[in-house]
């Protein structure tokens, strides 16, 4: 029994957690929140691309350092605990995941050196509209290496130069791929919930592109990389849990009420003890999805389902508590705690709403019992 | 067993609404509220052009007693006036605390010269109050207050802050409890005070709030002067007051806040259901969500019909109305989250042009957080529940005994 | 606004719940569960009867009292605060519900004067086994003044003399009256998870039955009927849930842990007084019910679902929550939570259970909208 | 990160699994279990014969050093045994607590005559063991224990009661917690022995439960003497001794309690859904509810397979593992209700020959209260958490300072 990371991807975390508690942390996100120049905080991405992180788990053979998705995951939890406002989860848990499932040796070759050195901001884009997209429900449309449509929301739709679209190809559905950078392309930043992250609507009039993976597979694909990206947002969600978790105990034992500190109220107690336990079920559950992951174990379906469920319940109740732990100073901007409340709640939609999540894991695991 | 008013109240109901259609337009779309068309400084010269017609046509003060140029009626017709008031585009907000809290305080402690300094001003929308009792170091044990007033000859000199005061900003006057003596126990040396919300040394700042909002203001005092004749109540006893105007503060029932079930309802017959399956609203388990809701909602309003029929029958109603904010303010968020998270990743837009019918959801579910804790958060609330109404023991007390400058703070 | 009972019906409650603390109770629950001769408490049936409870509904034409529905509301708390041993509800809420709601003037003049002297005990038989029963589920027949299929659980089905039946005739279902006690009827006494009250299989085998009402109205006739139901219901429910706060609020005052009352932990306090919050809800939603049956308004079947989905909701968590208070002794079969707990089972069931009812109430709004 | 033993967990799975495969049947139908066909005295029989050939075969005591007749090897060796001996139709349950918590506390405490009078009996089957911590008075708060014990010459004499003791009718000796002085604070007058269950004044009753069962019993003590020689620690030292034999209880770490949700998923199949359309199974709501359960289940079973890997690793795992009963308490409750809910009325019939599969989830509905109290409430757990986990500080205490017969009791 060896359920745990190793000696050297827990030096790689200690790492991680250095250098974000450095460059990273609510402060950063305020500094993008607050309308900076850029939708994300280049300079900390350039951190990260010097540190050699956009390249964990690509393929040296691609420029990669082809360590894997275990460090990955273990870079992902300390980016959420960080609430790092970078485009990190569309760059690597989409678009490099989706290149690395499908793309073409050359589609590879060309893509990934320049996600691993950072040259290259990816997103992906399903959305259309209100509501949880459907094989029937996509517009866009693709033909003759030309896409036309219309994407909304997309994270870092609005900082990133290369797209995924899910469109209709003839009958079916595929993913294809666009250069944003050209004149078939129009992008409008959008006001969220979590402005330390970017997001756009993107319209495209014959764009070029080119499809990425077999015609009609788009929707099989994209669901495919959208379990890869499960398990990696568990882990931003575990770390964000973790984080709100520690804030709120730090508070609880600092602030004084009825001249005892708050966290000797059992009301307080046994509050911070169900977000231990919330946060122990998320990470049991995210390490299963890590191993299927790595593994890439044909339960990684039911994994990452499992885990993105209850990665957001505990990002859910962990945030919001933190603010109702905090009392009057919770709901205040300047404490940090609605950061968390509002990376709480992207990262619960980013590849799909709880309630789509929970429904997949029940009829995979009705297909499980099947097979 | 009826809903009906009582030939009395049926009567007050006809006036009320007659002096209301004379005076106000009927409720309109959110845009064209007055709150929206006019400017704050315009908004506020409405609410006391309002106030004044209403005072001098009887309806202000309906529960104070004749000689503060009150009604002398009983809270029933209070509660009937704002069922009304409800239905109309009425600029009242900015007298909610001042006429509900503050000036009901002044009125039990102050002395017959100093009421009549105030009481018929306030009435007549002329001045206005707010009330100053938070403290970021005093929220829910608002008795370790800390703000420093001295004696200074015929006058007290104030130091300290105040927060989460809703209007400071446009208010004339305040009631605000300080510290007066810190070597007794908390609650014995707190004394309150009328102060001159434009008095020499009063700062105040807008809070900016984590749902981006800017609601209410801290307050700054330094070397602010007030003369003893402005305390209520003798020194020391300045608890005893403010559990007057908290008292005052529960009898202000509190409504729904934003969206409710019909919204929701309503929104879900128009966005698909997580699964893909029809409408969200065909949703099994929106349903069985929704239905908690309903019963929630519907139980609460029942609730308050039976408060009313309490006061209707001159009773005051206890601490029980506390269920109110604790039923509420979570079904608010999580109505709220349940609305955002059905329009999936789109949820994340939070632009009111773009998406004018999910903003309200949005709205709410930002701001519940804070209504959890505004007034006495979830924990405060369910204390009082349990030891008010249930009878249950306090929680053990750190500070009997203990002088209050010798309290543990932690700093 | 008057939304309140009355003072007589105050002074019913008073007096009923002086009789019932004497002549009821946990410990008259006791003598039925450890199994009494019979199935209830005859003893307590005859008080009851005497103080003329049974005709409280009934018109004075039909040898009642003629009072109304307020009154059995207050008196279905008051027996429900109680846990009491007898099959009132299946006599009053169901079966003369029935009869009032559809009887012949000849079978109101010969089963209501009955019921009012207490000599007629009736039960209402629509379940035939697992799971909610539904139009077409229904297999008993009823042809030619002949019953016949089984009815499995009949609550009281062991110690009633008539029953009402649903059953099928011809192409629709029909309500029909049984007289239990003939040939043609078979009755098996089952075990369940509340022994304080009696259940029976039935078995009709060409037994003798007469309809009630309408050919074919037997499944609305029979859903009327729960809605009436469904209201004294939940003030059994709501009696039940104060009995149990109640004495968690008792038992947390007198209960020392760690030198001090547990009821001044705020684990303690809290849960109290979110029974307290559940109660106040399920009985201002039980009021509007009174109110909706009292007056025949259009509202009862959507009020009657607010009541009994608050009432079913507020019973399970004060009657779970108050064993919990108790702690060990909480557990053991001397000390009567586990009375309460049983009873608000079965409460939850009699009239079908709480996802049930939730349904109906979101449908019964739908339909209020459309309206 | 793999779920792999090392090759030296393997080869002793491979061991331990020969020796169970040579010993005992695989697990079959509830109904063929040893524990139905046999009668108590025979079972008792069957339990202390297999664990005399565990004893003989090095599969008892396997975390206990080789001087005490173990294996010498880390709690990961013992956890990989149960895995296996999971699997077949072992009587082990009378030893658990005994070798579990009381032997172990033994050998940490006693003198080697002590320990060679017992150790190797106890390990070998020969004697069993129960524990005798808790009082109707005592339950949470377990150090307030008051059955007393008062020195005559070389013996003790102890009058009291103990509650909730498992085995206590088939066991052949306990370890007693009394109070042997009320004078000093209630942690300070503890003193913990080894009482011979047979002897004179020791009396034996079972507990009639809520849920109907007769599983634990009250153990009463008129006048009982025990030697000197039998107490474990000095005089007052009882609440230390105490700890450790908890301390052994956390180390076996709870598995799961009835049906959980493979089983409600399968009854989901063959049962209508509440709204009358399709099965339960394609209900959405309750789909949405099995997610939730499938979450938590998988979720701490994950988590026992990192704990696992600490002990692997040889850590020993803290109080965290006590997430686990919280967890699955409640789940048990939360399923066998949905179940019951499911069948509607048909659901409060409570007849295992009647509805064989629905009696599991009655059994599990009856005994999930239980279980959320017993071996620590929820309360008592989350303050665990709290504390020791999350470093939060202590309620207030009472009792510092006060001798235990000082004490408030409300009585």
């Amino acid at each position: 029994m060896n359920f745990d990371f190793s000696d050297d991807q827990k030096s790689l975390k200690d790492q991680a957690r250095k250098f974000l508690s450095e460059k990273a942390g609510p402060a950063a996100a305020r500094r993008v929140m607050n309308g900076g120049a850029a939708s994300y905080d280049e300079a900390l991405w350039r951190g990260v691309a010097e540190l050699g992180w956009l390249g964990v788990s690509i393929p040296e053979a691609h420029g990669g350092l082809g360590l894997g998705r275990l460090e990955l995951c273990v870079l992902a939890e300390e980016l959420g605990r960080a609430v790092a406002p970078i485009p990190f989860s569309s760059t690597l848990y989409f678009f490099a995941e989706a290149v690395m499932l499908a793309g073409s040796e050359a589609q590879q070759a060309a893509l990934l050196p320049k996600v691993a050195g950072g040259e290259l901001i990816g997103c992906m884009a399903i959305s259309e509209g209100p509501g949880a997209p459907t094989p029937a429900s996509i517009q866009a449309k693709f033909e003759n290496g030309v896409l036309n449509g219309v994407k909304i929301p997309v994270t870092d739709g609005d900082c990133a130069n290369h797209a995924l679209v899910l469109a209709r190809e003839g009958a079916g559905l595929s993913l294809v791929l666009v250069d944003l950078n050209q004149a078939g392309v129009a992008r409008t930043p959008l006001d969220t919930l979590d402005p330390a992250r970017g997001h756009a609507k993107l319209e495209f009039k014959n764009a070029t592109a080119e499809r990425l993976g077999a015609p009609g597979q788009g929707w099989d694909l994209s669901e495919a990389v959208l379990d890869r990206a499960a398990v990696l947002l568990a882990f931003e969600q575990v770390g964000g849990s973790q984080a709100c978790m520690e804030m709120a105990v730090e508070y609880a034992k600092s602030r004084y009420a009825f001249s005892r500190p708050i966290g000797s109220f059992q009301a307080i107690k046994h509050k911070l003890a169900d977000m231990y336990v919330a946060i122990e079920v998320a990470r049991s559950n995210a390490y299963y999805g890590a191993w299927a992951l790595s593994t890439d174990a044909a339960e990684l379906p039911f994994a990452a389902a499992a885990a993105r469920a209850s990665g957001s319940d505990a990002y859910a109740f962990c945030s919001k508590e933190n603010i109702q732990t905090h009392g009057g100073m919770g709901f205040t901007w300047e404490v940090d705690c609605h950061i968390y409340f509002r990376r709480a709640k992207l990262l619960a939609l980013q590849a799909g709403a709880p309630a789509v999540w929970k429904e997949k894991l029940v009829k995979r695991l009705e297909q499980r019992n099947a097979a | 067993m009826d809903f009906n008013d009582t030939p009395e109240e049926a009567k007050f109901r006809a006036e009320a609404r007659a002096f209301l259609e004379a005076t106000l337009q009927p409720k309109s779309s959110d845009s064209d509220r007055l709150i929206r068309k006019l400017t704050p400084k315009e908004y506020l010269k409405a609410a006391k052009e309002y106030q004044r017609k209403k005072a001098e046509a009887g309806f202000a003060g309906i529960t104070w007693a004749k000689e503060q140029g009150g009604r002398g009626l009983p809270p029933i017709y209070s509660i009937i006036f704002s069922q009304e008031e409800g239905k109309f585009d009425a600029p009242a907000a900015p007298f909610a605390i001042g006429l509900g809290m503050c000036v009901p305080t002044v009125i039990a402690f102050a002395d017959e010269p100093t009421k009549d300094r105030y009481v018929a001003k306030a009435l007549r929308g002329e001045e206005i109050w707010c009330q100053l009792f938070s403290e970021p170091g005093a929220g829910s044990d608002v008795a370790s207050s800390k703000t420093r007033a001295v004696k200074d000859g015929d006058d007290w000199i104030v130091n300290g802050q105040k927060v989460w005061t809703t209007g400071a900003h446009f208010c004339d006057f305040g009631i605000l409890l300080v510290r007066t003596n810190p070597d007794v126990e908390k609650h014995k040396g707190l004394t309150m005070f009328i102060v001159d919300m434009k008095a020499p040394g009063v700062e105040v700042r807008q809070i900016h709030q984590a749902n981006g909002g800017r609601d209410f203001n801290e307050v700054y005092f330094t070397d602010v002067r007030i003369p003893d004749k402005n305390r209520l109540g003798e020194p020391g006893q300045g608890w005893g007051v403010a559990l007057v105007t908290l008292m005052n503060e529960r009898l202000a029932v509190g409504g729904s806040y934003g969206p409710d079930y019909p919204e929701i309802m309503d929104f879900a017959r128009t966005i698909g259901s997580p699964t893909g399956e029809g409408t969200l609203l065909q949703d099994k388990a929106f349903r069985q969500k929704l239905a908690d809701w309903v019963v929630r909602a519907e139980g609460y309003k029942m609730a308050r019909f039976r408060t009313m029929t309490a006061l209707s029958k001159g009773q005051t109603p206890g601490p029980e109305s506390s269920i109110g904010k604790v039923i509420n303010a979570n079904q608010m968020m999580d109505i709220g989250n349940s609305a955002i998270e059905a329009l999936d990743l789109y949820g994340i837009i939070n632009d009111g042009d773009l998406a004018p019918r999910e903003g309200a959801f949005h709205q709410s579910y930002m701001f519940a957080p804070g209504l959890r804790i505004a007034g006495g958060t979830d924990e405060i609330l369910k204390n009082i529940i349990a030891e008010r109404v249930l009878g249950l023991p306090q929680d053990p007390r750190a500070d009997k005994g203990i002088a209050f400058k010798d309290l543990p703070t932690g700093r």
